[in-house]
């Protein structure tokens, strides 16, 4: 074959000193087919050829971690025999082009992680950015994505427990979906995507293979640009009936000893399934595409290696044991094939028509890509913006109405119209539904259950990407914490831009960094993720968006408190770090223009500290409501809290209000750590002594009661209109027909 | 002696388990059927549950009707047998005309999954017999296509011959719009046969079975249904 | 495959509530149905039209809530 | 409204498998796509045509999936 055109490598997402790499370590020029598949395993998005390095610094090191990033989801020890299985992914690019269906196979792509590893999936979350909802044109995206993450959970039964949405114009050009989900396993049945036992068979079972999703992986390894659209049929429709169907019986035969290894058909299809398995089980593979059941007349080998058609799935089994394994997929009518062997040599061998049309040394095509290291610096403009005072003078509003646009502010406010759209509740294990600061997800048989909550960075993140990831996974802590649950473990999905560009490439940096940071304090193993690069639209990167999801058990799912106030006369008391922290807040991006200031402080130490302290008073049931300030503050917190509870309240804070600030920062900071508990009038003491005992600030702010929300000398609302606001926010955005 | 649940399984189904265990609450026993079979394994009452049975392509519950499985519910239904379809269950069961009317797209467009009030109108038939007319029970819905309709003149029909099982309402019983999940018409959360041995309902009973969960009024239909099968 | 006259359908209503918003005051109505094509092997057009009304009757199509209309076209052996 | 030819159509598949079960062997393949009916008022055909054209490309179809084809027919005063 002649050496590729320029034009030829580019289609392929490879560079010219790539492609000189791989015809150095083959010793040969590859055909056509071989560079495609090349091109598709040494593509960012399956080689992670960028962070891989940066990725190095997460610790996956725990007493209760089974499996660490690696396999298609970590694993994590529940005790007495059984397993939590989970990860994160993104569908960002494909969701910006076909919303509804991009979605959706984001969904049904990480269910497949998770049951590729045995484990049957018992809950989904997702986590959405979007321009702002004053656009048409975002609402319509907004209203489609959501659809289409229901869509594929709703089919196929598992229930969308939670999730996180943010919206703001830097996403405008690039919405950004990522879905997560976690899975059941025991021990006995965890299964592994590895291949071994020479001559062992391999099937290929689920949907038939086309044309769709050719290029997938390459597509995601790339800019959106005017002509995305040209690469159409990236995009797929997804079939979650199918799928239910491919999950019950590949669940039926995890605890077969006929199964070797299972993996799931993702970006870069049979190519990139077979590669992986085969090299983890230092073998190679041998397939013959003429036993591929094809959706379209006339493909080429080409074609049936880098389909990515949905809902397919590869195994691996003992040989001699092909009938009863496709006896079980029969059983729920699909399709399921030989479609090649495992072999000694460590190679990816495809045969067609009786000829050997691909050979590729495995070394070479799963981890002989070229790792990049693109240069990183700090932009200037961000120094600057760093310092400067966040605004506070130009606050156009009086308290009483930044605190009610706070609450109405779409990222704020209530997300029922979001997530009664997803059944949240198939299954009947979601004992804490969507709404609160986390949801919960008994353990059948037994009195503790799951706690699971996702969190992203915010605007502070493009001021101080290593702070904001921090905030991301203190955030996480203090949702599980209020819920009164243990944090077990972390997964996260990076939505960064172009890490070519310098800038782009120091907020990667920083934010790992910070990752790595929070998780080692909060002792929290990171065991799985998935970076999402280049999501960039005509040369605007998005913010750094680090997204991490954290599973944490409590230990009895009866009686967990929620965030609203329980009874008139309750205390009510702040408890853990300082506030102020105007730098990248809600309030902020209300009043529109640059994100200024320094982002809030973080202290680990303290947050750990708070956590411990505020875990105990809800697992002893001291505290009678919990919730943490997260966006718009202490104010926009207690304001929830009534909400919640139908219950007035009134607060005094001490320290008085410095002039251009009037109280700004005290009632809308977003200082971190920071929770809201109350407790009957006889546990106060109790109260303050597990906190001073964990060294923890704790101070009794007011009372509940009345019709008013009230922070006594600085600002008051009624509750009905604190109600009301945070009701509309997102619903009242939707009002109207969106197709 | 115990008294045995069918609950049709067809490829796509979801709420098999959640039946079983609500099944198991309620003092029966769960066996599940598989839709391939023709026989109910000796099941006293047949449950057809919530899902997306076939992917409910075309149109809900069009393909799965014609399993075998239905032909032994069908004929368990017309010797008198308990059957209750719930959700993708009620679809089905308008789909093999067992019970009138179909279920449409729900007129918000949306997906609703949320916690509704049902009136009980009827005290007929194995399910509602134990109950007060009027009683409000609060259970949860998960649908995209419930919005109920028949002609105007079998709605009437229905109606007359009291064939309205349940309808949405509010906290306190009352009829609006606004507790109107989906644009079904007269408000209609569930319907039963002339006969009243077959009742077909959007709402998930199977989801209401535990204070845990929020509410144990799904309890009721069950135990009402068992005693009288238990009795026969 | 139409939704009977008489049918609500909230999705026609929206489409034009769409339409209108989008700058097209000319649209009356609309009625969203479905369209579906199959491809089948028949030795005549008369056999074909009296399989296909069959399945329209017995599948594709619910006589209480739907109109069906279908055309027989020839695509070559 | 169709699917274009190289996208999935997992409900065209459940069709297709529903009618071979109900012993209708001869169907070869099925897509299931959208039928819409537009009652709109218009100068003359060719306004008509050129105004649904726009319709359909920048509200009624999604150009990433799916084709159009549309007729006009006059229902009179
Ligand atoms: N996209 C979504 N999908 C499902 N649930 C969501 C989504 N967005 C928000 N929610 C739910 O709304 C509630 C509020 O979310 P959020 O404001 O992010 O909570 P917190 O500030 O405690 O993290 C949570 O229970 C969350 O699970
Ligand atoms: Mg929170």
């Amino acid at each position: 074959m002649a050496t590729p055109s320029p034009a030829q490598l580019r289609e392929l997402a490879l560079t010219e000193e790539e492609y000189q790499h791989a015809v150095r370590q083959l010793g040969r020029v590859p055909n056509q087919l071989e560079l495609g598949m090349l091109g598709a395993l040494w593509s960012e998005h399956c080689s992670y050829k960028t962070s891989r390095r940066l990725l190095s610094q997460l610790s996956s090191k725990g007493p209760q971690v089974v499996v660490g990033p690696g396999e298609n989801a970590g694993v994590v020890d529940l005790g007495d025999g059984l397993l939590c299985c989970f990860k994160i992914e993104s569908h960002n690019h494909p969701s910006a082009i076909e919303p509804v269906q991009g979605a959706a196979t984001g969904v049904g792509g990480i269910l497949r992680d998770v049951f590729a590893m045995g484990a049957r999936p018992v809950a989904l979350l997702d986590a959405l950015r979007f321009g702002d909802l004053t656009d048409a044109a975002q609402r319509h995206r907004f209203a489609k994505v959501v659809e289409g993450v229901g869509h594929y959970g709703n089919c196929i039964g598992v229930p969308t427990v939670g999730g996180e949405t943010y919206f703001d114009p830097a996403y405008q050009g690039n919405c950004l979906v990522n879905a997560m989900c976690v899975g059941l396993v025991t021990a006995p049945r965890l299964l592994h995507a590895v291949a071994r036992g020479v001559g062992n068979p391999v099937l290929l079972v689920g949907a038939d293979t086309g044309r769709d999703g050719i290029h997938g992986a390459t597509f995601a390894s790339v800019q959106l640009d005017e002509g995305a659209e040209e690469r159409r049929p990236a995009v797929q429709v997804g079939n979650p009936f199918l799928e239910k169907c491919l999950m019950e019986a590949c669940l039926e035969l995890a605890g077969s000893s006929a199964l070797v290894g299972l993996q799931d058909c993702g970006a870069a299809g049979l190519t990139s399934s077979c590669a992986e398995m085969a090299r983890r089980g230092g073998v190679g593979i041998r397939l013959d595409l003429d036993q591929v059941a094809r959706r379209e007349l006339g493909m080429t080998p080409y074609e049936v290696m880098l389909s990515e058609s949905q809902e397919r799935m590869v195994l691996v089994v003992e040989r001699g044991r092909v009938e009863e394994v496709r006896a079980v997929f029969d059983r729920w009518e699909l399709r399921s094939d030989v479609v090649g062997e495992v072999i000694a040599a460590e190679e990816l061998q495809i045969s067609s028509s009786g000829e050997m049309v691909a050979r590729l040394p495995l070394p070479v095509l799963v981890d002989g890509f070229l790792p990049r290291h693109p240069a990183s610096s700090r932009p200037a403009d961000v120094v600057r913006d760093l310092s400067a005072p966040p605004v506070t003078a130009g606050v156009p509003w009086t308290l009483e109405e930044a605190w009610l646009r706070l609450l109405a502010s779409p990222n704020c406010a209530d997300a029922s119209w979001i997530y009664r759209q997803y059944d949240h509740q198939v299954g009947d294990d979601t004992v804490v539904l969507p709404g609160r600061d986390a949801a919960v997800v008994r353990l059948r048989g037994r009195r503790d259950g799951l706690a699971i909550t996702v969190d992203g960075a915010h605007r502070s993140s493009l001021l101080d990407p290593r702070r904001g990831a921090q905030l991301a996974v203190a955030e996480a802590v203090r949702n599980l914490t209020c819920l009164g649950a243990r944090p077990l473990a972390l997964t996260n999905c990076l939505n960064f831009g172009d890490p070519d560009r310098e800038e782009v490439m120091w907020q990667l940096e920083e934010a790992v960094a910070g990752l790595a940071e929070a998780c080692r304090q909060l002792a929290l193993p990171v065991v799985s993720g998935n970076v999402s690069l280049y999501n960039d639209l005509s040369g605007a990167s998005i913010p750094p968006t680090p997204v991490v999801g954290v599973v944490g058990v409590v230990d009895d799912v009866h009686g967990i408190p929620g965030p609203g106030f329980v009874a008139a006369g309750d205390l009510i008391y702040l408890v853990g770090g300082e506030g102020a922290g105007l730098g990248g807040s809600e309030l902020q991006r209300l009043l529109g223009g640059r994100v200024l200031g320094p982002p809030p402080e973080l202290d680990l130490e303290l947050e750990g500290r708070a956590s411990e302290a505020v875990r105990q008073l809800v697992t002893e049931r001291v505290a009678r409501s919990a919730h943490d300030c997260s966006l718009g503050g202490l104010a926009v917190a207690l304001a929830e809290c009534c909400v919640e509870g139908s219950l007035g309240a009134v607060v005094r804070l001490a320290d008085p209000p410095t002039p251009p600030d009037r109280g700004l920062g005290l009632l809308f900071g977003e200082g971190s750590g920071r929770y809201l508990l109350s407790v009957e009038p006889g546990s106060g003491g109790r109260m303050e002594e597990v906190c001073s005992a964990g060294q923890v600030p704790c101070f009794r702010v007011g009372e509940v009661g009345g019709e008013l929300v009230e922070i006594v000398g600085l600002a008051q609302i009624p509750l009905a209109a604190a109600a009301e606001a945070r009701l509309k926010g997102i619903a009242g955005a939707m009002e109207g027909p969106v197709l | 002696m115990t008294w045995r649940c069918g609950i049709a399984v067809f490829p796509g189904t979801w709420s098999e388990r959640d039946c079983a265990h609500w099944v198991e609450l309620a003092g029966g026993e769960p066996v599940m059927l598989w839709h391939a079979e023709r026989q109910l394994k000796g099941a006293d009452l047949v449950i057809l549950p919530g899902g997306f049975a076939h992917g409910d392509y075309l149109r809900t519950g069009a393909i799965a009707r014609f399993a075998p499985l239905m032909d032994a519910v069908r004929d368990h239904a017309l010797a008198g047998g308990p059957v209750l379809g719930i959700c993708n269950g009620f679809q089905i069961l308008c789909e093999a005309q067992l019970l009138p009317g179909a279920l449409l797209r729900n007129s918000c467009l949306q997906f609703r999954c949320q916690s509704t009030h049902l009136r009980v109108e009827a005290t007929r038939g194995p399910f509602l017999a134990g109950l007060e007319a009027g009683r409000i029970l609060e259970m949860p819905i998960s649908h995209g296509e419930g919005r109920y309709y028949a002609p105007p003149e079998q709605l009437l029909e229905l109606e007359a011959h009291g064939q309205v099982a349940l309808r949405y309402c509010g906290p306190a019983g009352e009829l609006g719009d606004e507790y109107n999940p989906n644009g079904s018409l007269q408000h209609i959360a569930g319907v039963m046969n002339r006969e009243g041995n077959v009742l077909g309902m959007m709402p998930h009973p199977e989801r209401a079975c535990e204070p845990l969960l929020g509410s144990e009024d799904g309890l009721h239909l069950l135990r009402a249904a068992l005693a009288l099968v238990g009795a026969s | 495959m139409t939704l009977k006259p008489v049918v609500n359908d909230p999705q026609g209503l929206a489409v034009t509530q769409g339409l209108h918003a989008l700058g097209y005051p000319e649209v009356l109505g609309t009625r969203v149905g479905k369209h579906i094509q199959l491809t089948l092997t028949a030795r005549d057009r008369q056999g074909a039209e009296s399989r296909v009304e069959e399945m329209c009757r017995r599948l594709l199509c619910n006589g209480v809530i739907e109109d069906f209309h279908f055309q027989v076209a020839e695509v070559g052996a």
